[in-house]
C-alpha cells in the first residue's frame, strides 16, 4: 500500500454562471490596473490522503468517495481528479 | 416543453394562423401550470379574498394589508420544489430570490423572510439528510447576504417526500401606503429589463416545475446570485422613492414571456420588444432562449422616457445591468422582434390566459378505512417514550435552522424564532406576528379537516403573541392534478380553508399552487401550507419566564384525535386514526379569551398544542424555561380518555396558560365568562417533568436532560449521523 | 458631531446603524457610499455590518479596496474614532487598519445568536464609560467571525493592550476568545457582534443598558474632543 | 500576446487548521465504508484566464495580482501558481 495525494476540482459545468468568480473579475481586477486579465473562474479543492495499492485504484476509490457521499452534486459542477505524488 | 395537442388547437383557432417556433415557446411558457394555474384557477376563486384591511392593485405579485397610519404590510408565498430537490442550495436559495422580488414589485422593502421545509426520513435516508442541509445553506447564504432576517418556518420529515423536497418561502414587506406602485402605463413609456443578465440556466424551469421529476429537464439548475438581488432591491426603492417606477414585476416561472404577456395583460396594453437588446451573458442565444430563460434576480420595470436616465443612474450607481428592452403599445399585442425581423406577435390576453381546465375528481379509496384505528402494543414506560418524541426529528429543537439565519437585521425582531410566532416591530409603534403551518400527516387521513387544521394552528400560533389574524396566505401542494383522487384532495383542502377563512374573517391575500409534487414512489402527501399574519395594536406579549410556584392552565378540549399524530405515526409506526377537526365555535372562543387575557396582561406565556400534543408543549415550556412542571392528566378538560390519548392526542384550539397565582382567579372568570373549557392542570417547580395520573406518576423526566437532547437531537443526526432519545 | 457610516454594495446594516446613531443617540448621522470621498470635518466613522459584494473571495476584501478607504486610513492616522462592526471590521481588518483575520467560523455555519462579551480595554473611544471586565449581551451574525492571529501578532496585541472584547465563552474558534480588536493608537476599534442590534430594550431581551455605553463612548469621547 | 489560464490556489498555511476538511473526513468519509483515507484538505481555486506575452510573464503578472490585490491573506493561506494552456 502507498499513500497518494488525489486533488478534487469541483467547479460550475460550462454554461452554469459563477457569479463569485464574475464579482472578483469586476469588482477586484479590473478597477485596478491590470486589464488583461478576461476571465476569473472560481473552483473548490480537496485535497485526500490515501493509502490504496497503485495510482489508479486511489484515484476510482476517490471517485467513489465523492460520488456515493455527494461531495459534489453532478447537477451543478463537473469535477476532475489529478493523483498527485505516490 | 411544449404545449399538449388541445392547446395547439386551441391556440391556433384563437390566432387563425400557425404559430410561429418563438410563440410556441412562449405559449408553452405562460400556459404552463406553473404560470397560468390552468387546473386550479377555477376553484380558486371561492377563496374570500377581500376585507376592510386588503388593498387591491392589478398587476400585483403580493397581497397587500392596510396596517394603519399610512402603513401597508406585503405578503406572499412560493414554493421552490423540483429546482430544490435536485439541487437543493440553488433551488432554495433562488427559492427565496423570487418570493423577495414579489414582495418588492409592489414598491415595498422585504422585512422578513419564511421557509417551510419537507425531506424524506432523515433518520435512515442520506439523501435526505444531503437535501435538508444544503436547502438550510441555501436559505441561509441567500437571506443572510440580503439582511432580510428569516423569522419563522417549520421543518418535517415524513417518508412521502423520498427522494424529493417541498421548500416553501413566505415573505412580508412593508412600507409607506403612498409608496405603493400603482401599476400603469403611458403612451411612449419605456420597458426596462433592470438585473442580472440572461442566460441559458434555467431554461425550461417552470415547465419543468409542473413536470414529475422523471421527465425532469436537467438543466434547469439556477445558480443564485443574493448580491445582485440586494442591489436590486435597493436600486428598485430609491426608483420608486424618485417616482421613476410606472409598473413593475419581476421574472419568475416563464422569465420574460410571462412578465411581458402578464403586464400587458393587467394594464391592457401592448408591449413592442426587441431581444437584441436584453443583456445576455452569452453572446449566441437564440430569441426562443431569451423568451423562456428563467435567470433570477431580474426585473421589468415601465417607466418614461423622461425617467429613464435618472433609472439608468440608479442602476450605474448599484452596478447593474438596466436595459430599454421595449416600448408600450396600445395594440394590446405582444410583439417580440430581433432587430426589425419578427418572431412573435401575438394578442395579450390569449397568452396570458391559458384555457382553464376543469379536471374530474373521485373521493380516494384508501379515505375509507384510513380512520379505522388497530390495536397498539400497551406503553411500558411512559417517560421512554417522551423522551423519545422529544428526540424526533419533527419535534426536536430547529435551532441548529434558525440559529443558521441571521433574524435579528433589520433591528424589529421583538420575539425571535424559538416561540410560537416571532414578532416584529413597525414603524407605527405597532407589532406584526406571521407564522407558517403545514400537516401533511393530517391532511392526508382528512384533507378538508387537516387543511383547517393548518390555517388554525398557523392561527393559534399568531395568537399566541397577543395578535389577531388579519390575513392569511396558502400554498396547496399536491401530486398530479389529473389523477381525479389527488384532485379531489386538492378541492377538500381548498373548500375546508375557504370555510374557515370565510367563518372567521381571515382573507386570503396570496398564495401558490404547486401540482405535480410526484416522487419516484407516487404522490406527496397533500400539503397545503398555510401562513398567517397577526396584527398586535399595542404590546405584545413576550414570553416572561416562568419562575416556581405558577399555574399552568390549559385551554380547550383534548379529544380522541390521534390521527396522523407524531405519537401514531413515530411511536406506533401507524399512519391512521381519526384526524384531529376543528370547532369553529370553540375555535373563535378560545382565540377571543385568549387575546383578552393578554391584553389585559393576565399571563406570563401561552404557547400552543400541537404537534406531539400536550406532553410535548409542556416540556416545551419546561424545557425553554429551565424549569420542573407538575401536571394531573385528570384535570385536562374534554371527555374521559386512556392515558396515552390525553398526553399524544393533537386535537386543535388548546393553548397552555402560564400566570403568576395571583392572576389565577382573575383568569378563571374571564374563562368562565366566556363559555370557554379550561382547567387548571399543574405548577411549574422543581427539575422534572412530571405527569401524575391521579395519584401514580407516569412521566417523570429531567428537565436538563430532556433539553439537551431536544436541542442536540437534529444537528447530531444530520451533522453527525447519530440517532438521540 | 458628525458621523459617517459608509455603505458599501451589499451593505445591509447601514440603515440598522444610522437609525440608532440618529434616533437613539440623537446625532448627525450621514451615509457615505464607497465611491466618494469622506468630507474633512467628519467627527467619527462607522463601517457597518452586512455582505459588502457578497462576501465573495473573502468577507471584507473586496471593500477594503474602494476609493473610500484611502479616506477611512487617513481619518485613522488623524486619530479620529473608527467603529467596524462584523463586516466592517472584516473590512478593517483585509485593508490593513487592524491586524488579524477573521475566519469561517469552526462550526463552519453562519451563526446568529446571543452572546456575552468582555470589555478588556476601557481606553478606546467606544468603550470609555464601561468597567474593565463589564459583561455585554450582545447577538453575532456572521459566517466568517474566527478571530486569528499569528503567535507574533498576539503578543504584541496583547502588549499593546488591543484587545477591546472578548467572548465570555468559546463561540466561534476565535484565538483568545477575540471578538473585537482595536489599531495601536487605540482609536481604531472591530467587533465582530452588533452594538446597533442590541441598545432598545424592545429588541434586546436581557439588558441593553450595556450596548448602549459603546456609543455613549463615542458621545464622551466627542464631547472631550471638541 | 497570448491567452494563457493561470490557476491559482489557495490554502492555509500548514499549522492552520481547517475545520472544513477535518469535517469531511470526519463526518462524512470516515463515516462510511472507506477508511483509507487518512487527510482532506480544503483549498480555494481561482483561474484565471490572461493576455500576456510569453507563460512567464502570465504567471508573474499574476502573482503581481494576487499580492497586490490580497488575493489570499499572506497570514494564513499559501498560494501555489500554475500556468495551464497557451
Ligand atoms: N425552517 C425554519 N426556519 C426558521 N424557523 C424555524 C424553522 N423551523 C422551525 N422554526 C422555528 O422553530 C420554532 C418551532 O417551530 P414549530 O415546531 O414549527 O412551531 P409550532 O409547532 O408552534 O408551529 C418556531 O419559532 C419556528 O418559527
Ligand atoms: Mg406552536
Amino acid at each position: 500500500m502507498t499513500v497518494f495525494n488525489v486533488h478534487v476540482t469541483i467547479e460550475n459545468k460550462p454554461g452554469i454562471s459563477d457569479p463569485e468568480g464574475d464579482t472578483i473579475l469586476n469588482d477586484l481586477v479590473l478597477k485596478g490596473t491590470h486589464k488583461t486579465v478576461s476571465k476569473i473562474k472560481t473552483a473548490k479543492m480537496l485535497k485526500f490522503t490515501i493509502k490504496e495499492k497503485d495510482k489508479k485504484s486511489a484515484q476510482s476509490k476517490i471517485k467513489e468517495i465523492c460520488d456515493e457521499l455527494r461531495i459534489y452534486n453532478p447537477m451543478v459542477s463537473k469535477v476532475t481528479y489529478t493523483v498527485i505524488s505516490e | 416543453m411544449s404545449l399538449e395537442k388541445q392547446e395547439l388547437l386551441d391556440l391556433k383557432s384563437k390566432i387563425g394562423r400557425e404559430p410561429t417556433s418563438t410563440e410556441l415557446q412562449i405559449v408553452a411558457a405562460e400556459w404552463s401550470e406553473h404560470c397560468s394555474y390552468k387546473s386550479s384557477k377555477k376553484h380558486l376563486k371561492m377563496l374570500p379574498m377581500t376585507g376592510p384591511l386588503v388593498i387591491n392593485e392589478k398587476g400585483y405579485d403580493s397581497g397587500v394589508l392596510d396596517v394603519g397610519d399610512g402603513y401597508v404590510v406585503t405578503a406572499h408565498i412560493e414554493s421552490h420544489n423540483h429546482p430544490s430537490a435536485v439541487e437543493p442550495y440553488g433551488g432554495a436559495a433562488t427559492g427565496v430570490g423570487g418570493v423577495i422580488r414579489d414582495i418588492l414589485s409592489a414598491g415595498t422593502r422585504p422585512i422578513a423572510i419564511f421557509d417551510g421545509l419537507r425531506f424524506g426520513n432523515i433518520e435512515n435516508d442520506l439523501q435526505a439528510r444531503w437535501l435538508f442541509k444544503n436547502a438550510v445553506t441555501g436559505i441561509a447564504d441567500y437571506g443572510n447576504c440580503l439582511g432580510i432576517p428569516t423569522i419563522g418556518g417549520e421543518v418535517e420529515f415524513d417518508e412521502c417526500y423520498e427522494n424529493y423536497a417541498l421548500v416553501d418561502v413566505a415573505a412580508l414587506g412593508f412600507g409607506k401606503k403612498d409608496n405603493l406602485i400603482k401599476n400603469h402605463a403611458k403612451k411612449g413609456d419605456l420597458v426596462v429589463l433592470m438585473g442580472g443578465s440572461t442566460g441559458r440556466d434555467g431554461i425550461g424551469g417552470s415547465q419543468f416545475a409542473s413536470d414529475s421529476l422523471e421527465s425532469e429537464d436537467r438543466s434547469a439548475v439556477q445558480i443564485p446570485d443574493p448580491f445582485i438581488e440586494k442591489l436590486i432591491i435597493e436600486a428598485v426603492l430609491q426608483a420608486r422613492n424618485d417616482g421613476l417606477i410606472h409598473a413593475m414585476k419581476d421574472l419568475g416561472g416563464g422569465g420574460l414571456s410571462c412578465a411581458i404577456s402578464e403586464t400587458a395583460d393587467a394594464l391592457e396594453i401592448g408591449i413592442e420588444m426587441d431581444v437584441a437588446k436584453v443583456h445576455t451573458r452569452e453572446s449566441d442565444m437564440h430569441p426562443d432562449e431569451i423568451m423562456v430563460s428563467e435567470s433570477q434576480e431580474r426585473m421589468l420595470i415601465v417607466t418614461s422616457k423622461a425617467k429613464l436616465k435618472k433609472l439608468e443612474e440608479i442602476c450605474k450607481k448599484f452596478r447593474i445591468g438596466c436595459s430599454v428592452i421595449g416600448n408600450v403599445k396600445f395594440d394590446n399585442q405582444m410583439h417580440v422582434k430581433k432587430g426589425k425581423k419578427t418572431f412573435a406577435n401575438l394578442p395579450t390576453d390569449v397568452v396570458a390566459n391559458a384555457t382553464l381546465l376543469d379536471l374530474p375528481s373521485k373521493k380516494p379509496a384508501y379515505l375509507k378505512t384510513i380512520e379505522d384505528e388497530k390495536k397498539f402494543k400497551p406503553i411500558s414506560n411512559y417517560s421512554k417514550t417522551l423522551m423519545r418524541l422529544i428526540a424526533s426529528p419533527n419535534i426536536a429543537s430547529k435551532i441548529w435552522v434558525y440559529g443558521q439565519y441571521d433574524h435579528e437585521v433589520g433591528i424589529r425582531t421583538v420575539v425571535k424564532p424559538g416561540a410560537d410566532a416571532s414578532i416584529l416591530r413597525l414603524d407605527n409603534g405597532k407589532f406584526l406576528s406571521a407564522k407558517i403551518d403545514g400537516n401533511p400527516k393530517q391532511c392526508y387521513i382528512n384533507p378538508r379537516e387537516g387543511a383547517i387544521g393548518c390555517f388554525e394552528e398557523a392561527c393559534r400560533n399568531v395568537v399566541c403573541t397577543g395578535a389577531k389574524p388579519i390575513g392569511m396566505l396558502d400554498h396547496l401542494q399536491f401530486g398530479n392534478p389529473n389523477d381525479p383522487e389527488i384532485f379531489w384532495t386538492f378541492l377538500e383542502s381548498l373548500k375546508g380553508l375557504t370555510d374557515f377563512a370565510k367563518s372567521f374573517d381571515i382573507p386570503c391575500v396570496g398564495g401558490k399552487v404547486s401540482l405535480y409534487n410526484e416522487t419516484p414512489k407516487g404522490p406527496i402527501k397533500p400539503t397545503p401550507v398555510i401562513g398567517v399574519i397577526g396584527l398586535i395594536d399595542k404590546k405584545p406579549s413576550v414570553p416572561q419566564k416562568i419562575l416556581s410556584d405558577d399555574c399552568l392552565l390549559l385551554v380547550g378540549d383534548t379529544k380522541d384525535e390521534l390521527g396522523g399524530s407524531e405519537f401514531f405515526e413515530y411511536i406506533h409506526k401507524f399512519v391512521g386514526g381519526k384526524c384531529p377537526a376543528v370547532n369553529f365555535d370553540d375555535s373563535k372562543k378560545n382565540m377571543k379569551s385568549v387575546l383578552s387575557l393578554i391584553k389585559n396582561d393576565l399571563v406570563k406565556s401561552v404557547h400552543d398544542c400541537s404537534k406531539g400534543g400536550l406532553a410535548i408543549a409542556v416540556s416545551e415550556l419546561s424545557m425553554t424555561n429551565q424549569i420542573g412542571c407538575k401536571v394531573s392528566l385528570e384535570k385536562v378538560p374534554g371527555e374521559k380518555l386512556d392515558p396515552d390519548r390525553v398526553l399524544f392526542s393533537e386535537s386543535h384550539s388548546r393553548y397552555l396558560l402560564v400566570c403568576d397565582k395571583t392572576n389565577l382567579s382573575k383568569i378563571e372568570t374571564i374563562l368562565k365568562k366566556n363559555k370557554v373549557s379550561f382547567k387548571q392542570i399543574g405548577k411549574f417547580g422543581g427539575d422534572a417533568i412530571q405527569f401524575f395520573n391521579g395519584v401514580k406518576s407516569i412521566i417523570d423526566l429531567s428537565v436538563q436532560k430532556a433539553h439537551k437532547t431536544w436541542i442536540h437531537a437534529l444537528p447530531n443526526l444530520v451533522l453527525h449521523g447519530k440517532k438521540s432519545g | 458631531m458628525k458621523v459617517g457610516v459608509v455603505v458599501f454594495p451589499g451593505s445591509n446594516c447601514d440603515r440598522d446603524m444610522f437609525h440608532v446613531l440618529t434616533d437613539v443617540f440623537h446625532l448627525d448621522a450621514q451615509y457615505y457610499w464607497h465611491e466618494k470621498g469622506l468630507p474633512k470635518n467628519i467627527d467619527a466613522v462607522i463601517l457597518p455590518g452586512g455582505f459588502s459584494y457578497g462576501d465573495r473571495l473573502r468577507a471584507g476584501v473586496i471593500a477594503a479596496h474602494s476609493p473610500i478607504i484611502k479616506d477611512v486610513q487617513k481619518m485613522a492616522e488623524k486619530g479620529i474614532p473608527i467603529l467596524g462592526v462584523c463586516n466592517g471590521f472584516q473590512i478593517l481588518v483585509e485593508s490593513g487598519l487592524l491586524p488579524g483575520v477573521l475566519l469561517k467560523n469552526e462550526s463552519l455555519n453562519f451563526m446568529c445568536e446571543w452572546t456575552n462579551l468582555i470589555v478588556e480595554n476601557n481606553k478606546t473611544p467606544f468603550t470609555n464609560q464601561f468597567k474593565l471586565n463589564e459583561k455585554i449581551p450582545i447577538p453575532i451574525a456572521n459566517g466568517e467571525g474566527r478571530y486569528y492571529v499569528d503567535n507574533d501578532t498576539m503578543k504584541k496585541l496583547k502588549k499593546n493592550n488591543q484587545i477591546v472584547f472578548r467572548y465570555s465563552e468559546i463561540v466561534n474558534g476565535s484565538s483568545d476568545r477575540i471578538a473585537g480588536v482595536c489599531n495601536e493608537d487605540g482609536n481604531v476599534v472591530g467587533m465582530m457582534p452588533h452594538p446597533e442590534r442590541a441598545v432598545e430594550s424592545e429588541i434586546n431581551p436581557i439588558d441593553n443598558k450595556p450596548s448602549s455605553l459603546i456609543f455613549e463612548s463615542l458621545l464622551t469621547n466627542m464631547g472631550a474632543t471638541k
